[in-house]
């Protein structure tokens, strides 16, 4: 078994230099790679492209990132919650590129799975067709998406052992999965983190080939968008 | 009268048939799940990886890791399963999931749909509108008829940012329930209680069908 | 919640007419959909093309429907342990496509998940690349491959639910789970059937959406195609 | 003295690192798994869905719901994880695996392989062979220097259905180690314990770069 520990975030994004390409996983602030980001913040590294479905919230997520302009480029599906966000995009010092949620996530599970291009429906038709090779199968258009890949991927698990193996809680799963296949070096920060052999090889949702780096992360705030109560 | 949100929530719940995999969109189509009869067995897909999704939760049941597309705490019920998002994507290009009702700025009388942009407004991006709408087989839109300045949102081309094209299959609006014709064109099949076939008309700026007597809808 | 359960293998296979496209689940003998290849055994069904990794051997898995000249075509990647699918094949009264194991593994995920063609390295340069798309990405050459569904998929799970949701045990898993998205009536038997609500939703292989009609098999013999042993 | 099967695997067994993912094909590949040093730690993937593979299981732990990708049953490690083949298949194109230990019938000195297929015999299909050499970032060959009527398997080009190209990087046969020069060719890195240079000349049909002294295989 190859052991892959680190002791925190420190240690896991080290070697993250300026100008790096990232995948952050999580939907809204939900299954967010929180000690990672924090880590990012403290080290300072700037001119970052972040591939992430959303941007987070002006003081929450990816958002702590656009304070302190450590971002170039987001590439997200959604990305409307954030002020500063909005305030940099038409200042021009935020790039921003849109794609559809599902080919988002499609362009990275081909980019981990060595799958250079696919044919999709969505987006045919639109802006995003735009440039993009279009072609018919069974009476059919669809556009051809490019697999994405990434210098670093961040992603957050529930739990996961020494050997990288990555479970998911929830809705806290979502892009996860596949951005940790889609890293050259991905780095996994999990609620609790167990010995190699605790965790049942037919439930683990990431197999530990795809994680380079793994800790047990602290503090974590989960902080809810949008608390909703029946009454 | 024109029928308020809830009204079109129940109409379009109408739609709903047993045995059904359903996506809604946000804003009206969250409320169908309000209005779809206790006999009427169907699960919802939310893409954010969620099927089987129950309603919101009590206090004690919010759960940080369990939301829906919206980002709003959920529950889920009985035989719900959880997965990643290509999977939800997979699932919705797929063609598994039966039916999609979301909400449109513009839909034209071949079924193309606005509903991601306006442009000189900051854009938020498409989300998963884009797959949604290009992939599912059955799409309801729920939609006002008229802008707030009274202008028509049934058009004959959709002058805003497109979504997709030629996807949409039924519409439900304040004032009325129309089909998109394969040919073009929106057929009106049933008029809000007490809305006349005129008013109906000087609503839709696109080619509007209308074939022998209007029922009214009854919710 | 929508309820999915039939009785038994016979109730589930009832509609698959001569001619049918189906997929099977398994790889070698492990994993196969025993009770549902036994009732197509039972019911006569002619004119079948399977899509299965494998063909079974002699006397089980799809050997059984061989024997009885059930099967017009298989699509497989290796198919060598069956004496009689040699001397249909060499007599001409089978036929077979070949297609590389993971090329066939993705084609059905492609086929379940609406993507109509990809692109993969594997085959370039081979027989199997003959007639079809050739393209470069970075560098590299790839082939075009098509999405692949059937009429009928028959999987084969540990353990299900009555929504039809699904949980594989061990490498039992295999093709089963693209299989299941990939079919346009998906049967799952399974060696448990639980109320739904039983099952952890975060530990679900196969969510119920693929899946049409379910029951609990019986008599499974699991038989082993190689049992080897340490001293 | 010419390497045996069990020769040619542990010499295999030295180019194996700590930390690899490696995927073992059938036959002598296999056997390279009982001569890894204990120190070396690395997990074996097998293509059917399984990584953290364990060795044979005793009488008692037999299951079939637990083999391999010959068909063996198995047993799995501490840190195992079960997946389906087309994660597998990703995990491999992907270039997840490190390295990638095959048998062959014929190498080319540009390094294609042939290892599926004879014609006029039965063709059983390849399997998942293909995809491992179109995708493995490295891959080692083991095989038989020559055929049983002495035939060089080192041939200029193959002549038998190719499995893929330009892909082999190193070859151990019972007569020598060999790197498949980016240029074309293959080099002489190490011979068999008591094999000269010119009796691997005279069993390798393709070009043959040899540079200096070559040292012996150490076993």
């Amino acid at each position: 078994m190859i052991n892959k520990v680190v002791q925190n975030a420190d240690e896991a994004i080290r070697d993250i230099q300026d100008g790096a390409v990232l995948m952050l996983g999580g939907f809204g602030l939900c299954g967010i790679p929180e000690n990672s980001i924090a880590a990012l913040l403290k080290k300072g590294t700037k001119g970052l492209t972040c591939i992430s479905n959303n941007a987070g919230v002006d003081d929450f997520g990816i958002g702590l990132l656009l304070q302190t302009r450590q971002v170039k480029k987001m590439i997200s599906s959604y990305v409307g919650e954030n002020a500063e966000f909005e305030r940099q995009l038409l200042s021009g010092e935020l790039e921003v590129e849109l794609i559809p949620q599902g080919t988002l996530a499609e362009r990275i599970r081909a980019g981990g799975a060595g799958i250079p291009a696919f044919f999709t429906p969505a987006g045919v038709g639109t802006e995003v067709a735009e440039g993009k090779e279009t072609r018919e199968f069974n009476g059919k258009v669809y556009l051809m998406e490019l697999g994405l890949r990434a210098d670093f991927s961040l992603v957050k698990a529930w739990k996961g052992d020494t050997a990288g193996n990555l479970i998911y809680k929830g809705t806290a799963r979502n892009f996860n999965p596949m951005m940790a296949a889609a890293g050259k070096i991905t780095i996994a920060e999990v609620e609790e983190l167990v010995p190699a052999g605790e965790l049942d090889p037919n439930m683990i949702h990431t197999p530990g080939i795809y994680v380079q780096r793994i800790f047990q992360g602290s503090n974590y705030e989960k902080r809810i968008e949008q608390r909703t109560v029946r009454g | 009268m024109a029928l308020d949100k809830i009204g079109i929530a129940k109409r379009i719940a109408q739609e709903v048939k047993d045995g059904m995999y359903i996506n809604l969109g946000i804003g009206i189509p969250t409320l169908v799940a309000n209005y779809i009869p206790e006999h009427i067995n169907v699960e919802l897909q939310s893409e954010n990886g969620l099927l089987g999704m129950g309603p919101f939760p009590t206090e004690e049941e919010v759960d940080a890791d369990l939301i829906n597309a919206g980002k709003q705490t959920v529950t889920y019920l009985p035989g719900a399963s959880i997965f990643s998002s290509a999977e939800s994507f997979g699932m919705i290009r797929g063609k598994h999931v039966n039916l999609t009702i979301l909400g449109a700025m513009e839909v034209s009388e071949n079924g193309d749909i606005a509903n991601w942009k306006i442009p000189g407004k900051m854009v938020k991006g498409m989300g998963g509108a884009m797959d949604l709408v290009a992939s599912a087989e059955n799409i309801i839109v729920a939609m006002q008829h008229r802008s707030r300045d009274g202008a028509s949102k049934l058009l004959k081309e959709c002058t805003l940012p497109i979504t997709g094209l030629r996807c949409v299959k039924k519409i439900v609006t304040d004032l009325a329930v129309l089909e998109v014709l394969p040919e073009g064109g929106f057929r009106l099949l049933e008029r809000a209680p007490g809305i006349s076939v005129e008013e109906i008309k000087a609503a839709t700026e696109g080619k509007l069908v209308v074939d022998g007597d209007i029922p009214e809808i009854q919710i």
